[in-house]
């Protein structure tokens, strides 16, 4: 099979010289005009606002009525928007009509709150050992807003909410997740909105290390503190390993003993950083948050009626 | 640090053995150490990675040779430019160099691969026990000899002659050597020891003892 | 059947080490099932079995004719035809192995199912990239050479639970006697 | 509907030139899922919109038509959770847009294909996450890959190794050394003393 050499660009091999330059061209205006502006995904043809409502509440499997869902993604900025489009139009402030709809602030309070006892009750109930601070920590990271703007985007609001600029902002896609969570909690009740929380919020931990996530500044000191409490002696840290000490990839291991019970050891390339990471080790295996430990069980919370009597 | 950080330090640290070739064979120890060198110990070996180890191996003047592989046995280094044959018997490359011996043997035990020059580059040989403080500060761990070392027959305690069980009797009209040969000794005068002619060509590596090293065939070294 | 216990294995049928060519200290002396050692062992094991909180469970699942090492929360591909959808949720009836960070159950050659239940859900049923495998025959004067371009169907599936649902078959009959 | 065994797929336009053979090269990916989906109770379908652009006359889009015509309403009943859009668009090809909840976009044209396959391309749009045709680096995806801890070159030694000063004595000879013939004598010989004197 003998192959013709012919000049070629980035459109396909060169067949006419007049069709090479006339996409050449358009290429160069394109550049010129810079990227499309970025439009409203409802200002295109194929949308329809009643029905990716109605599709959304089927997504999750709640049964939402649609008013409290619109409620839900319309935001602050929209109804602002509407009031100053009126007030050129000039309409006097006065007479302009109520809306039918109101922005999600409210609902977006509930929802957080519900969120944030549902989070804290689920994760001292898996992790009974580990402290308050460390709880805090996580509900806080969780309940961040990157968190919630990430986990709202994965959810498809980004189109749904109703905002004055075409992609929403990180604040408002929180206030979407938290107003969708109260809807729920208004609609079917609370325990449904926490099964929601634990479903979508909670699971995010499913990758991460919760002992990553609080990041303790002096573990020794702290796990100093917690052998106190618990009434055992001050730990020392032993070298257990050392290889190629005096060469470039040297490795300590260092244990931590607190009157010859063994704590917890870890590796590092010297040795404050091997028994830095000893300490936090032995903290991780106090507070029973290490590898071993079983996965939270995201749908059998309830189901172990361990969370409805607190 | 992360805890996935320091687990993989861990996992991938590179572990500096210590080997004591006193008395042991070097080709068994060499499989051995060159296994090391790999990283084919090691259930996360990889042939593309290197995940091998560092040896340290003392003692190789003491290493111990089977039968008379010290004589017979030789290195042969192959060049095709002239007069670059040569066929040293391991008795002469142990007085160059105490540690080539050992080195051979870990050499011969690689594949010959491209890595098999940094593997080895992991290996340090040293002739006695002399061994820098920097190198032995790294060492954690030791490697195991391969063979039982046995006793030397001076260093037998006449107690242990007394005590060994006799197996059998001698028949009382044996003789044992009882020739003194130290009487026939007759001192070589300097003339009558054939001197080294010179020979070139396809001779020249071989020809270098006076005594005749069949370094091929298996035969009796005739020393006079 | 063969229970490690995390370092010291119990190697219940013993089998004298034909490897090694030393004489092999045995671990465990010939009639050992009505010892009060290996009793206390069947306990142990037993209680770590109860204790469902606190211990993560791994399993080897036979899915397709591949063996995979999965935990709860995993994802496994497996590449051809698989008929349930998205959203159905399996059961996986050949478990080679369970265990968790202090005990492991191996099954010869399958564990009972009365005893582990490893359940998943279908997430997700794709495409796999455009695979393409080339044939030449030489001296053809028609087509000589042919690509031959497919692509598999994908699915995925997660991991959403492994259980230990009693104790370890075969050993409470022994500690009952 | 179950998605039978297709391995020989005519894609609309798969031609020679545009595929890239060279494994190594290829874009690659490993397993990944939006959100964690499938941990919980509940799993999401990833598709959130489809829009079938489709010709009322043309022959190309026969099989669209017909599948609109007897299929599309046991589908949107099926799957309330997607929205389907319907765009008749006249003299033009038929094409597949399918739009997922992280905002990627997946277009198949559907030139020439019939009913069936029409079917069957719309549900393998249902049951994707929204990016297909990766290879894939691994076969899996573990958050925690080792439950009984990785190997570390330090797990199976003894722990006295660090106590000890190198070069050790007791560490030279063989773990398991032979019996050799001068002990099996002894050891003959005193088993013959024993029992004689027993």
């Amino acid at each position: 099979m003998v192959r013709l050499l012919r000049y070629g660009t980035i459109f396909g091999p060169l067949k006419d010289r007049w069709r090479y330059l006339y996409k050449r061209d358009l290429y160069k205006r394109r550049l010129e005009a810079g990227p499309e502006p970025e439009r409203f995904r409802s200002a295109l043809i194929n949308w329809n606002y009643d029905a990716e409502l109605y599709a959304c509440t089927h997504r999750f499997g709640e049964k939402l009525n649609i008013e409290s869902l619109r409620n839900a993604m319309t935001d602050a900025s929209f109804l602002k928007q509407i009031v100053k489009q009126r007030t050129e139009a000039g309409l006097a402030a006065t007479d302009q009509t109520t809306l039918a709809f109101t922005h999600n602030q409210e609902l977006a309070k509930q929802g957080k709150q519900i969120a944030e006892d549902f989070l804290q009750k689920a994760l001292h109930y898996w992790y009974p050992k580990f402290p308050q601070e460390g709880i805090e920590a996580i509900t806080k990271f969780l309940l961040s807003e990157s968190t919630i703007a990430d986990i709202s985007s994965g959810l498809g609001f980004k189109t749904l909410i109703r905002c004055d600029i075409p992609s929403p902002r990180p604040t408002m896609l929180t206030n979407a997740l938290f107003a969708f969570i109260g809807s729920i909690n208004e609609n079917t009740g609370r325990s449904r909105a926490e099964v929601f929380v634990a479903d979508f919020i909670l699971t995010h931990l499913v990758g991460k290390d919760i002992n990553e996530i609080w990041q303790v500044k002096n573990p020794m000191g702290l796990l100093t503190k917690v052998l106190e409490e618990n009434g055992r002696q001050a730990p020392e840290s032993r070298l257990i390993w050392a290889t190629g000490v005096s060469s470039v990839l040297s490795t300590y291991v260092v244990g931590v003993y607190s009157n010859k019970e063994f704590l917890g050891k870890s590796a590092g390339a010297t040795v404050s950083i091997a028994e830095e990471m000893a300490a936090r080790d032995a903290l991780r295996r106090l507070f029973e948050t290490d590898e071993k430990r079983a996965q939270i069980p995201f749908d059998k919370l309830y189901k172990k009626g361990l969370l409805l009597d607190k | 640090m992360a805890f996935n950080k320091a687990q993989q330090l861990a996992t991938f640290s590179r572990v500096w053995y210590l080997f004591d070739a006193k008395w042991q064979c070097p080709h068994m120890s060499g499989e051995r150490i060159a296994r090391i060198l790999r990283g084919e110990h090691k259930p996360i070996y990889y042939p593309g990675e290197s995940t091998g180890d560092c040896v340290i191996a003392i003692n190789t003047r003491h290493v111990a040779l089977r039968n008379d592989a010290w004589r017979s046995e030789a290195l042969h280094i192959k060049r095709e430019y002239a007069k670059t044959r040569y066929d040293i018997p391991l008795f002469k490359l142990h007085e160059l160099d105490p540690t080539k011996v050992l080195h051979l043997c870990v050499l011969s035990c690689m594949p010959s691969d491209s890595i098999r020059r940094y593997d080895m580059a992991r290996l340090y040989t040293f002739p006695d026990d002399a061994v820098p403080v920097h190198l032995i500060k790294n060492v954690c761990d030791q490697i195991r000899g391969s063979r039982v070392i046995p006793k030397r027959l001076d260093d037998l305690t006449p107690n242990d002659t007394k005590t060994f069980p006799q197996m059998f009797k001698w028949p009382k009209e044996l003789v044992l050597d009882d020739l003194d040969r130290d009487k026939f000794v007759r001192v070589v005068p300097p003339e009558e020891i054939p001197k080294r002619e010179v020979m070139l060509g396809q001779r020249a590596g071989k020809q270098n003892y006076w005594f005749h090293v069949p370094t091929s065939r298996h035969e009796e070294v005739k020393i006079n | 059947m063969f229970i490690s216990i995390g370092k010291a294995e119990i190697n219940i049928s013993t089998t004298f080490n034909v490897r090694a060519n030393y004489p092999v200290r045995k671990f465990v002396h010939d009639n050992v099932h009505h010892d009060m050692e290996v009793q206390q062992l069947y306990t142990k094991v037993n209680n770590l079995v109860n204790d469902k909180f606190h211990q993560r469970l791994f399993a080897v699942i036979k899915i397709g004719d591949e063996q995979r090492k999965v935990t709860t929360e995993d994802i496994i591909c497996k590449v051809d035809e698989f008929h349930p959808t998205i959203g159905d949720r399996i059961r996986f009836e050949k478990v080679l192995l369970v265990g968790s960070s202090d005990f492991t159950v191996v099954g010869r050659p399958i564990l009972n199912p009365h005893f582990v239940r490893v359940e998943g859900i279908v997430i997700e049923k794709t495409l796999s990239q455009t695979q393409m495998e080339y044939w030449y025959a030489p001296r053809k004067k028609k087509v000589g050479a042919r690509n031959y371009l497919w692509k598999d169907p994908l699915t995925m599936i997660r991991i959403t639970n492994i259980e230990l649902l009693g104790p370890i078959p075969g050993t409470n009959q022994s500690s009952s006697r | 509907m179950s998605q039978f065994l297709r391995r020989i797929t005519s894609l609309p336009i798969q031609s020679i030139r545009s595929f890239h053979s060279f494994d190594e090269v290829t874009p690659a990916k490993y397993i990944s899922t939006r959100l964690k989906n499938g941990v919980g109770s509940r799993y999401v379908c990833q598709l959130q919109r489809l829009t079938i652009q489709v010709c009322k006359e043309f022959r190309t889009s026969f099989g669209t038509r017909d599948w609109i015509a007897n299929d599309l309403i046991k589908f949107a009943r099926e799957h309330p959770y997607v929205v389907v859009y319907v765009q008749p668009r006249r003299h033009r090809a038929p094409n597949l847009v399918g739009e997922y909840l992280a905002g990627d976009r997946q277009w198949i044209p559907l030139s020439n294909c019939d009913r069936e396959k029409v079917n069957w391309w719309i549900h393998s749009l249902l049951t994707q996450k929204g990016d297909p045709q990766w290879r894939l680096l691994k076969q899996m995806h573990t958050d925690s890959p080792s439950v009984q801890g990785i190997w570390t070159p330090f797990t199976n030694k003894p722990i006295d190794r660090i106590t000890r000063t190198y070069p050790d004595k007791d560490l030279t000879e063989m773990e398991y050394p032979q019996i050799t013939a001068t002990q099996q004598i002894q050891e003959l010989f005193e088993q013959q003393k024993l029992n004689k004197t027993s």
